[in-house]
């Protein structure tokens, strides 16, 4: 047996997937953080194989992937941020009650 | 053909993977769906490692692993007492997840799966050179990544600001 | 580029404007206001004379000519140049907001008010001097917008509907007018040459095929007949015009309404003649009925602003049911319309704001023996009636005469070829307006200057101030001029129907 | 000829319009009054020199080796020109017919500036009245010389206005400024014929000019190749168009019904305007285009029609009115209606003119006579209305004792108009009706009817106000006016005593060559016996107080009614003007422009209101639903470009 790309695809994708489901139905909002940082990972994931299996010569996914990693951290410290001044103002971090700012 | 031992490597991380997101996005439990994350995160470092990017897979470890998941935690405790479970999922909001999920795997497998050259083996690669790394990153060259390098670094003190600005007790 | 004339009448409006920002107080804002409006008065009445006295030794359909490069990727330039019809336009264009500005002497808020009047007068002078589509169209925008802010912040009554619907549907109109504009680019010229947004360039290339303009025709006339308040498309014009500030009224209808008749004439008839030609039925069926629509509608009306403004419907009826005459004669009409109309339109709008202000009510019912309360101003009002029911001397006459001839060549020239009396009935229906517009002047004239005195209150009244003479006096000398010496701007703008269309069309 | 005094004629009564429009209000009355009347006397000086040159003095340039009076233009500068052909010019047309109307024009001119010295005095405004007065002499003035059919319409819309500013010069009444606007609307409705007949004759003949129009014209009548509309030939349509607008200009039925109505204006003013001169336009205007006139005979016959059916109408009604300025009115539109039927028989119908085209003469000396006497009666009434301060003649009576001058001069001004010799209108009217004779014996007879009915009104009044009873004045005895209203009185009534003198067929006739008048001594003697057995009965029924006027009246209630109704026309216009146009034409177009047009154009508004309000739950707030559907979007767009793909 041999291990071709889509062997290592297959589980970022499932990642991906996993993210999906847990950003649409937890209301709790650092979990939505936690499968938005898994969707992230699962792309990360992406770049790197098809780097490795496409283009083993160049490192452009490689340096993608680390480059979103440092945005995703900053991202998610932002948003923690967010999330505990929430936190501080309601109480909860529950998303469904935030729709003050529609329409 | 590959080594047993990699065919196993593989079978362990990649279960890993699956069954920790799994969890990650499934356990009423905050801070065990954190530490799920710090799993899944770690099986990914993993991969890394197996693609021979030793480098990645270190940042992986200690931004993500290390960083991330520890605010996490602070983040949860902060914003949760122990044993203080998430509500119950409603079958409509699970329903409208595992649609999305399903959906986006069946079309993105199905597009996967219908490419050929996905079946191909690993090809050959030297690991790369930390030193090559370190000085492409600085390179103002063609396939320098000076400027995004320098992008990254006004953004996360831009974060790091904001997040002072937007944490800080009025 | 600054040796053009042409230019200064986009320079010295952004000038005014630079000005405007720095002044602190209303005495400063007056004197900006009024020196600049003076100067593009001077400035017009130049470019009149120095007009007729190089076109004397020319035979080029458009002088001052000039282009600079904006955006050379599509070709578009700051084209300018004029011929009679731009000439009288930005005469009358001039005028008015010189009027204007003495109008609104007294205005609240007046720096941003000015600020805004401005910027609508520099769209309208840019327009007029325009000969490249595209900035023709910026400017026609720049024109439209102040507009909303004009009326919305400093109206009266419902203002934020009026605003709102004005706006709208004029925007409206400009959809269909940028469809229109980019398809006769894309038609400009000849496979192989490069596309041009220039009118008189697209003109000599007169490569848009029929088919093409019929579907471009269309898109034009009705995208400038909404300024031009073509029934049905009419309908912004009386709340609009009820709810706007006196001098925005007066900016409004004087100039801004022209802007349709001018691009009616400039872009889709001059462009498409064909198709002008073959099309002209639809339009004139309009037309013919705004104008008599409109006077019907405005005999009913107690407000005073609406007669006018239902008046103006009919009016500018009048300007494009001449145009689309494709006679000589009847369009010069239509040009000559279009300065009467603006002069006297603007007359009535000052007036009934200056009333207003006074009376604090425009409904005629409520008013009666102004005569007697405020002289001058009824005076005023009476002449400007009288110029609007087409009284010999005064403006309005010559215009509708120079129609009606044309119209009426026109027509028979049509019916005696055997292509059916349409155009001939029309022109009769048009005539008709002349009593119709005669009766209800003249009930707003009898309910409101004339008879006794309906309100007590209003007795302690004063007459005009100084500014409100001037402008007035300005505004009805124009009137005058004109009603008194036609021949002089018949000739300044029949000279420019040069025969070109007119053979394209092969007829009339 | 030189053109100054004919610039000067035309120019003076414009600048003292301006000056005393301007500039009155700063001047005192007598100083604007007195401004007035300098202008007006020298205008007048003027014309009679104008005239009395063209008519004298055998310059080649006025009179033709054979005699033959020539048509001169004096000058004529283009004012606005439609086509190389179609130019309006602004000139000075002196031929007989507009030298006859100078001296009409400003001498009843000057004489109303002179009258109105005493009749305005004190009013408000009164700076403004000369202003107006000036006005309408200079648009007369300009109306009578024009050289081209548009110069006549220019002027005569001006003379419209000048009507309209007059008549609604008591412009806090209620009823002036309804009967001014009446006056214009009317008027302005046949006007509206008139510019169609000059669109159409334009189109045609490519010309405006009179001369051009009017010498040799059967080329006008060839230019139009036969062309017929509805039956009647192009021709027949814009001489009939043009005649409608001197229909309303000289109160023809049915568009007669401002006049009456007009008399709401200063009365000196409807001596100037609404009986002397701009009424007459209409019988100026036919006679100016008369060589056209007679290429069409069913033109003439219509103008004959409808004179007659006016004459006689507008009599019935004077003998029964109350107001005497209302019967002054009526006996104008009767009067006029003669000079309209006069000119109608001039023409035989078949492109000739009949019996030497006497009608012609007749009409334009009618007119002339007119003129004279209808300003002298008037005037007359004016001074009694001052005196008695009311315009109904039961206010009135016994009066020719208080008011000697007036009497005197009234009656003369009634013996005219009843066609007595030798006063001027027994030899106006007899060519008249020799002319109507001589077309159709029925025409003339029927307008001897009318002539007698004339002699009856007109005396009816003059008994009642001069005679009938003597009712109580009180402490307020009325007595005759001041001198500078006698003077024009007398001065009217003297020329009303010998203008039938003038042998008017040596300066006015048709082909403007001389022509010898003499009375048809069977006409002439038949006539003044029948308008003497009508001042008769007048003088039976009216001379003292009596019963008889009632038992006549009640014996013919249902004509009475009618007459005295005016035949209901008035109340016919109200239900057109109010009923049908206004609430039935005008209502239903605003009411269709607010809710049908307006509506369309809100419910374009509303409608997206609405669907902006039904997209908005889309923007819930809930950012698990906006991925959601992002996803979903996402996945579709990615589905179909795999499947592009493929």
């Amino acid at each position: 047996m041999e291990i071709t790309a889509l062997y290592y695809l297959l589980p970022a994708l499932f990642m991906f997937c996993a993210g999906v489901y847990g950003f649409i139905t937890r209301k709790n909002m650092i979990a939505m953080l936690i499968s938005l940082e898994l969707m992230l990972n699962g792309v990360d994931m992406n770049f790197v194989i098809f780097n490795r299996f496409l283009f083993p010569g160049s490192m452009e996914g490689m340096y993608f992937t680390l480059f979103a990693i440092g945005i995703a951290a900053a991202e998610t410290a932002v948003a923690i941020a967010i999330i505990v001044n929430l936190f501080r103002s309601k109480g909860n971090v529950d998303v469904t009650g935030l729709n003050e700012m529609k329409f | 053909m590959e080594s047993v031992g990699s065919i196993i490597m593989y079978a362990v991380v990649a279960l890993t993977i699956v069954i920790c997101s799994v969890l990650a996005v499934t356990t009423r439990k905050i801070l065990r769906s954190a530490t799920y994350l710090l799993f899944t995160l770690f099986a990914t470092a993993a991969i890394y490692f197996m693609l021979d990017y030793e480098f990645l897979g270190g940042v992986q470890i200690a931004v993500y692993a290390g960083g991330i998941v520890v605010l996490f935690v602070f983040a949860i405790l902060l914003t949760s007492r122990p044993g203080h479970d998430s509500e119950k999922l409603t079958s409509r909001s699970r329903r409208t997840g595992l649609v999305a999920a399903v959906a986006t795997a069946i079309v993105c497998g199905w597009s996967l799966c219908s490419r050929s050259a996905l079946m191909a083996g690993l090809p050959q690669m030297s690991n790369p050179d930390m030193k090559l790394i370190g000085a492409r990153l600085l390179s103002s060259d063609a396939g320098g990544l000076l400027l995004p390098f320098e992008a990254v670094s006004v953004l996360l003190l831009a974060c790091i600001i904001g997040a002072v600005v937007i944490g800080r007790r009025r | 580029m600054f040796s053009n004339p042409l230019i200064y009448f986009v320079v010295i409006p952004l000038v005014m404007l630079g000005l405007l920002a720095l002044c602190s107080n209303i005495r400063q804002i007056r004197a900006v206001a009024v020196t600049g409006s003076l100067a593009l008065t001077a400035l017009s009445v130049w470019l009149v004379v120095e007009y007729l006295h190089l076109r004397a030794a020319s035979d080029a359909p458009m002088l001052f000519l000039g282009s600079w490069a904006w955006f050379a990727p599509l070709n578009i330039n700051l084209s300018v140049g004029v011929d009679g019809i731009s000439v009288a336009m930005l005469l009358l264009s001039s005028v008015i907001v010189l009027a204007g500005s003495f109008a609104s002497w007294e205005i609240k808020e007046p720096k941003a008010f000015f600020l805004w009047l401005i910027l609508l007068s520099t769209g309208v002078f840019g327009f007029f001097i325009s000969i490249d589509l595209f900035t023709m169209f910026m400017f026609y925008e720049v024109a439209l917008i102040p507009m909303y802010l004009l009326i919305g912040v400093w109206g009266s009554g419902k203002k934020n509907y009026s605003a709102m619907k004005l706006t709208l549907m004029l925007m409206g109109g400009s959809a269909f007018l940028m469809l229109g504009l980019i398809g006769i680019y894309y038609h400009s010229a000849p496979a192989g040459q490069p596309l041009t947004w220039n009118i008189l360039e697209i003109a000599a290339n007169a490569n848009i095929d029929k088919n093409w303009q019929y579907f471009l025709f269309p898109m034009t006339f009705v995208g400038f007949g909404v300024l031009g308040a073509m029934f049905p498309f009419h309908t912004w014009s009386p709340d609009g015009h009820a709810s706007a500030p006196t001098a925005v009224s007066m900016l409004h209808a004087g100039v801004l309404m022209k802007l349709g008749g001018y691009g009616c004439f400039r872009v889709a008839i001059y462009l498409m003649p064909q198709a002008a030609n073959d099309l002209a039925w639809i339009f004139l069926i309009l037309t013919g009925i705004s104008v008599v629509y409109g006077a019907f509608s405005a005999c009913v009306q107690t407000d005073l602003k609406y007669i006018n403004a239902y008046s103006s419907v009919s009016h500018c009826g009048l300007v494009l049911f001449a145009i689309l005459m494709l006679n000589t004669t009847a369009m010069t009409g239509a040009i000559m319309q279009m300065l009467s109309h603006g002069l006297m339109t603007a007359l009535f709008f000052a007036l009934i704001g200056m009333i207003y202000g006074r009376t604090h009510t425009r409904d005629i019912r409520e008013m009666g023996g102004m005569m007697k309360i405020l002289p001058y101003l009824a005076v005023c009002y009476m002449i400007a009636g009288f110029a609007s029911l087409g009284l010999p001397g005064l403006s309005g006459f010559v215009a509708e005469m120079t129609i009606f001839v044309g119209s009426f060549q026109s027509g028979m020239t049509d019916l005696l070829a055997g292509h059916g009396a349409l155009r001939l009935t029309f022109t009769i229906l048009a005539c008709c307006s002349i009593v119709i517009t005669a009766v209800y002047i003249l009930r707003v004239v009898g309910k409101l200057l004339l008879g006794p005195v309906y309100d007590e209150h209003h007795l302690a009244l004063t007459d005009a101030t100084w500014w409100e003479r001037l402008s007035t006096a300005m505004l009805i000398v124009c009137v005058a001029g004109i009603g008194c010496f036609p021949n002089f701007f018949n000739n300044l703008i029949n000279f420019t129907f040069s025969p070109e269309i007119f053979t394209v069309l092969g007829l009339r | 000829m030189d053109a100054t005094l004919p610039i000067i004629i035309l120019a003076l009564p414009l600048f003292m319009f301006l000056l005393l429009g301007l500039a009155g209000v700063k001047m005192s009355h007598k100083a604007a009054a007195w401004l007035g009347i300098l202008g007006m006397g020298t205008t007048a000086t003027l014309s009679y020199i104008t005239a009395f040159t063209y008519f004298f003095s055998q310059n080649p340039e006025f009179v033709s080796a054979t005699g033959e009076r020539l048509q001169h233009v004096v000058f004529n500068l283009t004012w606005l020109a439609f086509t190389p052909d179609l130019v309006i010019s602004l000139g000075f047309l002196l031929d007989p017919i507009s030298a006859l109307m100078l001296v009409v024009i400003t001498t009843i001119s000057f004489m109303v500036h002179l009258y109105s010295l005493g009749y305005m005095e004190g009013e408000r405004g009164f700076q403004r009245y000369y202003a107006f007065l000036s006005l309408f002499s200079f648009s007369m003035l300009g109306l009578v010389v024009a050289t081209n059919i548009f110069q006549m319409y220019i002027f005569w819309e001006l003379v419209g206005a000048s009507s309209y500013l007059l008549i609604g010069f008591f412009y806090t009444k209620h009823s002036a400024v309804s009967a001014s606007k009446k006056a214009f609307i009317v008027t302005r409705f046949a006007d509206l014929g008139f510019l169609i007949g000059i669109l159409v004759l334009s189109y045609y003949s490519q010309t405006f000019d009179f001369i051009r129009l009017t010498t040799d014209s059967s080329w006008v009548l060839a230019s139009t190749g036969g062309a017929t509309f509805m039956g009647a030939s192009v021709l027949t349509w814009a001489l009939v168009l043009i005649f409608m607008g001197g229909m309303g200009k000289s109160a023809m039925l049915p568009l007669h019904i401002w006049l009456p109505d007009a008399m709401e204006g200063p009365t000196p003013v409807s001596a100037l305007i609404h009986a002397a001169t701009m009424v007459v336009a209409g019988v100026f205007l036919v006679a100016r285009m008369f060589p056209v006139y007679i290429l069409e005979g069913s033109a003439t016959t219509i103008i004959v029609v409808v004179g007659a059916l006016t004459a006689f109408y507008a009599a019935m009604v004077a003998c029964t009115q109350i107001d005497i300025k209302r019967v002054l009115a009526f006996s104008t539109i009767s009067q006029i209606a003669f000079m309209m039927v006069s000119l109608g028989v001039a023409s035989s119908g078949n492109g000739e003119v009949c019996h030497h085209g006497l009608g012609y003469m007749a009409s334009l000396f009618h007119m002339f006579t007119h003129a004279m006497f209808k300003a002298l009666l008037f005037l007359g009434a004016g001074a009694l209305i001052h005196a008695v301060h009311s315009n109904d003649y039961t206010a009135m009576g016994g009066l020719r004792k208080y008011m000697p001058i007036t009497h005197w001069t009234f009656l003369i001004g009634c013996l005219a108009i009843a066609g007595i010799p030798p006063f001027s209108g027994f030899f106006s009217k007899d060519e008249i009706l020799s002319a109507a004779y001589a077309w159709s014996p029925y025409v003339g007879i029927w307008m001897t009817v009318v002539a007698a009915l004339t002699a009856f009104y007109m005396f009816r009044l003059y008994y009642l106000i001069f005679w009938w009873n003597n009712p109580d004045y009180g402490h307020h005895t009325p007595h005759d006016s001041p001198w500078c209203m006698n003077v024009p009185l007398v001065f009217l009534a003297a020329v009303s005593c010998v203008a039938g003198f003038i042998p008017f067929g040596h300066f006015v006739t048709w082909n403007r060559m001389p022509y010898d008048i003499h009375l048809d001594p069977v006409i002439a003697v038949s006539s003044v016996v029948i308008a003497l057995l009508a001042i008769a009965l007048a003088t039976r029924m009216y001379a003292r107080e009596n019963s008889l006027p009632a038992r006549f009246r009640a014996a013919m209630p249902r004509l009475w009614d009618w007459c005295y109704h005016r035949f209901y026309w008035d109340e016919l216009y109200i239900f057109i003007t109010h009923r049908i146009i206004f609430n039935g034409i005008c209502r239903p177009i605003a009411w269709f422009d607010r809710h049908i047009i307006d509506g369309t154009m809100d419910s374009f508004a509303t409608l997206a209101n609405r669907a902006s309000d039904e997209i908005k739950p889309l923007q819930s707030g809930q950012i698990q639903q906006y991925v959601w559907i992002y996803l979903m979007g996402a996945l579709a767009l990615g589905v179909i470009t795999i499947l592009c793909l493929i």
